[in-house]
């Protein structure tokens, strides 16, 4: 049992089921373009046989690939006058490996420039406060677009989940409030104006006024036609 | 050794966005001297100065900044003019993000929803021409109703308003990025 | 003249914080000719080769850029009391790779290649801004396009995307892998 735990090689390290093929690929020194598949297909299934258990969500590509390894393996013992070359079994898969191997040389390239660019350091934002505020700035691309949106929303949400502490609004002051709000405009949008109450408490005690106002006849409602805006003027004798 | 020194300190106060100290630069140096700190600044400065160069190295808030020369300043505000044409501020982003997703939308939707005045914004996005006036409301007050462009379109890479992406396409991305760092 | 045009350039390159592009110069200084413009680019990038400097002009990203030369890193490492700067992980690295060598592609693509599900890799690159979102597929599920950006460029230090080694380079380098071992 121990001697298996020495060579274990964590299936974690490789990036999924082609990553691991290769490596076995490139360990045995086999020619990609001739895979002895039945050997191979052993192999690839002890590294999958150390585990005790299969996470299907993370290995669950691993045995995809097993079953596919078995799949081909039989296709290789039909009759050999039925196999052409192009219809090699295993030719699908050869020409995945072929494809990921590049994207495998890709990668280390790229390290490598990772590396070497990590050495020349740049400036992350200008020192100058002068120039700061322009360079605010910047270029958006369509993830940018959306994730404002979708912030701003959850953002809302999460304003209206809070319970607001009531504001404690007297009659007095809605009185005084609204009656320079109307010496000032003139008029007054129904709905606009109720839509600005933060509370509905101080809607509602704002309603009351105009109620009152309209008693006094300090004001006038009207609506031209119905379901039309409502409009309150400002009765100025 | 004197040219060696001059070249780190260079690079030290390049990469500071705060004025960098005498104190952190000798912190940071432990293995050369006072003197020999003091007399590479003093070297440094004066190759800035006496040749011929559009930056300089000035000393401010008690420390070693780069900065530009003023005389260069008109330059540089072109400059910022001309990289502004195909770029947003986080406000004018959010406003444009509003418009996109709630389209057809007032100023006064907008300004709810972000919960700030965005007049502004809309003023941004109308001159950018990523975003336009479609009519009015038949509301009170008739308000002016905006709707993106085909320059935002393209802008975005889209070729339709439908083809935004989704609050589930988007919220995986936002929750499982948050985990990542 | 040359001298003044070879301050500002300096000055312009100085205060971008992404790579300031040739197109970019010419736009801001459209006084000046093209080659006025391009001989001054060069002075003052032979400049600062060959003299005894801390910092240097790069050409990463289709633009001009400042940094600091190489051999700096360990000071400035102490001065950022960064033991060691945060490096891209391999699935984030390899993900970035096919975008890199297939784009524009999609999701469902990437994975595909890579033999494993992509997500995560892909939010990730998406936070880091070095892919961006440019559209989606006319395709049954319209899957979202990614692309790489112009940040990538400059965190790997390529000019532009021809830079990469080609698909018969990759080819010699898996050649010269199978020698190695």
């Amino acid at each position: 049992m121990s001697n298996r735990h020495d060579y274990k090689v964590n299936l974690e390290v490789f990036q999924g089921p082609l990553d691991l093929l290769l490596f076995l690929i490139k360990k045995k020194k086999i020619d990609i373009q001739d895979i002895p598949i039945a050997s191979i297909t052993r192999e690839y299934l002890q590294y999958l046989e150390q585990k005790n258990s299969i996470n299907l969500e993370r290995e669950g590509e691993f045995l995809f690939m097993a079953t596919l390894l078995i799949y081909i393996k039989s296709q290789m013992l039909l009759p050999r006058e039925e196999i052409t070359n192009e219809e090699d079994p295993r030719r699908t898969l050869v020409n995945r490996l072929q494809e990921y191997q590049k994207i495998k040389a890709a990668c280390s390239v790229l390290k490598e420039k990772e590396e070497n660019q990590k050495l020349k350091w740049q400036r992350a934002s200008l020192p100058s406060s002068k120039w700061r505020e322009e360079e605010e700035f910047m270029e958006v691309s369509l993830f940018d677009l959306a994730e404002a949106f979708f912030s701003l929303m959850k953002r809302k949400e999460q304003e209206n989940i809070q319970i607001l502490p009531s504001k404690e609004v007297s009659l007095e002051e809605k009185m005084k409030e609204m009656r320079n709000y109307f010496q000032k405009h003139s008029y007054l949008d129904f709905f606009d104006y109720f839509n600005q109450q933060e509370t509905i408490e101080e809607a509602l005690i704002s309603f009351f006024c105009l109620l009152e106002f309209i008693k006094t006849k300090t004001v006038m409602a009207v609506q031209e036609k119905p379901f039309h805006p409502i409009k309150v003027w400002f009765c100025n004798e | 050794m004197n040219e060696q020194l001059k070249n780190i300190i260079e690079s030290l106060i390049f990469i500071s966005v705060e004025p960098l100290s005498f104190e952190k630069i000798k912190n940071t140096l432990s293995e050369f001297s006072e003197e020999q700190i003091k007399k590479a600044i003093q070297d440094l400065r004066k190759n800035y100065k006496t040749s011929q160069k559009g930056i300089q190295i000035i000393q401010v808030g008690g420390g070693y900044l780069f900065s530009t020369k003023p005389q260069l300043d008109p330059w540089i505000r072109r400059l910022m003019q001309e990289e502004k044409k195909n770029k947003l501020s986080p406000a004018a982003l959010e406003t444009l993000s509003v418009v996109a997703y709630h389209q057809p939308t007032t100023l006064s939707e907008i300004s709810a929803l972000r919960g700030t005045d965005s007049a502004h914004s809309i003023k941004t996005l109308l001159k950018k021409k990523m975003v336009k006036i479609v009519g009015r409301k038949k509301a009170p007050g008739k308000p002016l109703i905006y709707r993106t462009t085909d320059k935002f379109l393209v802008y975005f890479g889209l070729n339709s308003i439908k083809d935004l992406p989704s609050s589930e396409e988007l919220n995986q991305i936002i929750e499982e990025g948050k985990n990542e760092k």
